[in-house]
């Protein structure tokens, strides 16, 4: 099969660890692709010492978006939180380990773009692009 | 239909010779198969050379020029506006208006014919099928003038409630603007048959023939179109190019949309008259050797024949149909058998339309992901986004035989 | 300037075979002349190879489509964006807008940002200058809208009189549009002078580049541009495609001008949100082996290096000018030596400057007679028409020598 | 030289039988070519019998619109109007006797275009596409 969909990628989307709700949260963002309908909400918690002790995500969209999530917060879950406002675009494709289009960039993106909109303090309907990530 | 069937009706492994992409691999090993014309087509050979052929030997600028090289691409340029006229039926080539592409035609008759003949509260009717290009310009034209929008709508089956039609034209529209073929559902809808009741109820009519140009044969004056759009890159010919019909009267009594070089006769420091149609309409240096690379596909198409280009593709819209339709859980936006191109738009159960997309790719199959820019007949139907399967003159059964399998395969990826 | 001095700046010869039109003969044994690149450059191979590998290998319709074919050609598109940017200077990708031509860039600005800023007696500020696509969307929307139009007024040597400028600008003009180089006298307003002055006055500055990205090199910065329009034909590319720049909050500002596919981000029966910068004024499937082929021309260019394509242009309009000046009965609009392209109006005496067109077409040399989309510039220099001869980084002094000596020539079958 | 200036077209250009003006006139008109400056002024004599009996042009421009005009009023004068009215462009083309490339073809034309302007009554200001004549 395709790398894009071996396993690791597959395995995030069909099992994910991050899926769902927290009790409580610090920081709370959602946004959309509304090309393809991919939706994405995220919760994190954070303790006095500014470290990420939780997250969740909820949402629809595709392998790519939901397992990119899941990924995502597997990896941010335990760090400080200013090292999470650094994660960059680069670090995200690194993660995922795989190369990708323009197009499917923008779904591997959604993760990020949510993410950094919660840590940043973006009110709803406020958006970041691509390139702010 | 039969697969055997098919191959009586066009030599599809000829004319496949004379499309080199069709022989690329996407990766090694991987052929590939694209069912994605609906966006745009593949261009033959015919059309490349022709491009450059103009760019090598005759390239100049046209219509003020003396040189030989100017008057060699001034004749180029109007001889394909003839052939364009031709095409389509049109009463002449002062007719033919060159512009960017299906999108822009429409919003020069937005701009240019909306402006001047709409004003608050006059109606447009538009179908719920339409193509973006076809909704936003007459949204633009309604946040800046008030005008009304109204839609046929769209049945279950992806075509349209022509019963719903009377009691809309009773509201006086002043122009139908309606798709000659959907880009997502497939259906063609009966153009004349609305043409003529919209003229009946004293309104224009728009086809936008962006999807029906390129696969059946056209001609206007049958229709009833007062106005086509449509778009060269989708019927063989050079992105960059597309045309805007307009019955002759029409087009002389409409204001100019863009200004500049060519669509003027006069100019002084305080003003200018207007050029004659159709240069009125052509502002600046047009895109001259796309127009030829169109006039090569034109050439192209009417070897073939568009009959034949027509029957070619009811056929594989019938023999993919049922196929598809037999694949568990998929779902497919646009039922119709009857007066469908062979376009198929489709959801499944659990797999996300850019994952299909994505796993065809894997088996070198190109197809579209997304809302096909008909974002409200999505939410209509209650999915935002479908993958899309189109099938053009140089496809085969066999291809689509490859498309089936490889959505079993999906299916079982993502079981 | 000696002709051996101009051959240390560029290796023409070199370069000449990468245009085989140069090589073509109008007539069995009559070599062709190009001295028409003013009204469209021609195109080396590179740029015809360019479009005919994306049309015969990668083609596909760009940004939603996630097979193979499509994201190369999306990659292809957009990577052409961050060249074009990177080429005049732009602070990002984003504010690069692909249009038709120049002539479109300009209608653009004049529809999307002129209706929403300006109203009843705002005034423009243009030039005597101007070619008619920097005057007649101003035209339209003075005679829509009741803006007035001022002008630098243009001196008897076809450069402007930069004393008359403070005075103008006393008038607030809401915009100061001016050409980066005339097409007719060749002349090149000091810009960034004239930015600078403008936006102390509080006006924003439209550059009408279409003859000098051509031919020099640009820095939106560091001239002051707000707003840039030019054209790839004229610059190696292909027809079809120009560019519009814009500073990003400026384009973020404007509303759309087109609507359509792809200059969304939402669209539902009831309305639509216009997409980012710079999609929002890219409506429907753009010129995209166009823009590709224009990328294919950037690297051209760069690669010999504007500094030198400019350098030489100055060397070779030293060489011709008092050759030209030379000519018994020849008047050239447009005698400025000092920041002059090389470009030559001329009339002569008892000859229309047709005839002296189609005399020089008999010895191969191509150029132009009309009044060169500057008809009110003509008027006021008191002729309907000029003939114009041009040179580009190909042309050579011997073809110089040529043209003088054909000039000649036409003045004995006249005599 | 081209065949497009040989000697018949230079020398009519040269020196024309039918520049000047009438006394008197039937028919007038003039009309002109923006792009060039080319203008041109008509005026037909024409007697009871509806026969062509004089012409004059008078104008500026290239030498192929004065000498066409020139060559073309030479042909007319003589000739019954009916058939004056009746005389194409391909007519004209042949009279000449040399091929034109489209914007030639309208230098050339434009005496036709005044000639049919005058003969079909137009007022000033009226004017004729190439397709009319
Ligand atoms: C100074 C100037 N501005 C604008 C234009 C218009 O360019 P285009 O016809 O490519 O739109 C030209 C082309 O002749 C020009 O010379
Ligand atoms: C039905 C329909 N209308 C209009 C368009 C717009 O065509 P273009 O993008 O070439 O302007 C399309 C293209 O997808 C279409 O399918």
């Amino acid at each position: 099969m395709d790398d894009l969909y071996r396993e690791y990628i597959l395995d995030h989307y069909k099992s994910p660890h991050f899926r769902g709700h927290l009790e409580d949260y610090a920081f709370v963002y959602e946004d959309d692709n509304p090309t393809c309908g991919d939706h994405l909400h995220m919760e994190l918690q954070v303790d006095e010492n500014g470290m990420v002790t939780d997250a969740r995500f909820d949402g629809i969209g595709c392998a790519l978006s939901q397992a990119s999530a899941d990924i995502l917060l597997e990896h941010i879950v335990g760090k400080p939180l200013e090292e999470v406002k650094q994660f960059s675009k680069d670090d995200l494709l690194n993660l995922l380990g795989i190369s990708l289009g323009p197009v499917r960039l923008k779904c591997a993106l959604l993760s990020l773009k949510v993410l950094k909109g919660a840590v940043y303090g973006l009110k709803p309907g406020e958006s970041l692009t691509e390139e702010d990530v | 239909m039969s697969a055997s069937a098919l191959s009586g009706i066009l030599n599809v492994p000829r004319l496949r010779a004379d499309f080199p992409v069709l022989e690329r691999e996407t990766r090694p090993g991987v052929p590939l198969i694209y069912l994605d014309s609906t966006a745009t087509s593949q261009k033959p050979r015919q059309v490349v050379e022709a491009l450059a052929d103009f760019y090598l030997h005759h390239n100049a600028n046209i219509h003020r020029g003396i040189h030989t090289l100017a008057e060699e691409a001034t004749a180029a340029y109007e001889e394909t506006r003839a052939r364009v006229a031709k095409f389509i039926g049109a009463a002449s080539p002062r007719e033919i208006v060159f512009v960017r592409n299906a999108t822009e035609a429409i919003n020069l008759l937005a701009y240019a014919w909306g402006r001047a003949n709409l004003k608050e509260d006059d109606v447009v009717l538009l179908t719920e099928l339409e193509h973006h290009a076809n909704l936003v310009p007459w949204q633009m034209l309604a946040a800046e003038r008030g005008i009304r929008l109204e839609f046929v709508p769209v049945t279950p089956e992806g075509t349209l409630d022509m019963s719903a039609l009377p009691a809309l034209l009773a509201r006086e529209p002043k122009l139908v603007a309606v798709s000659g073929m959907s880009n997502v559902t497939g259906f063609q809808p009966d153009v004349a048959e609305i043409a003529r009741q919209a003229h009946e109820a004293g309104a224009l009519v728009l086809v936008d023939g962006a999807q029906l140009v390129p696969h059946a044969p056209v001609d206007v004056q049958a229709l009833g179109a007062d106005f086509l759009a449509f778009s060269s890159h989708k019927m063989l010919g050079p992105t960059g190019v597309g045309v805007f019909y307009a019955r002759r009267e029409l087009l002389e009594a409409m204001p100019p949309f863009q200004g500049g070089g060519d669509m003027i006769k006069r100019v002084t420091f305080s003003g200018f008259t207007a050029n004659d149609v159709p240069h009125k309409f052509e502002a600046g240096t047009p895109a001259i050797a796309e127009v030829v690379g169109l006039g090569a596909a034109l050439d192209y198409l009417t070897a073939i024949g568009m009959e034949n280009i027509h029957a070619y593709e009811q056929a594989i819209a019938a023999y993919v149909l049922p196929r598809l339709q037999e694949v568990p859980g998929l779902h497919l936006l646009g039922t119709a058998q009857e007066r469908r191109g062979a376009v198929f738009a489709f959801w499944m159960d659990d797999i996300h339309p850019h994952d299909i997309a994505q796993i065809l790719d894997h088996y070198g199959i190109a197809i579209r992901a997304g809302h096909h820019c008909a974002q409200p007949l999505h939410l209509k139907f209650g999915v935002p986004a479908t993958a899309r399967a189109s099938f053009y003159l140089y496809n085969t059964p066999d291809e689509a035989d490859r498309l089936i399998a490889a959505l079993y395969k999906a299916k079982e990826v993502f079981a």
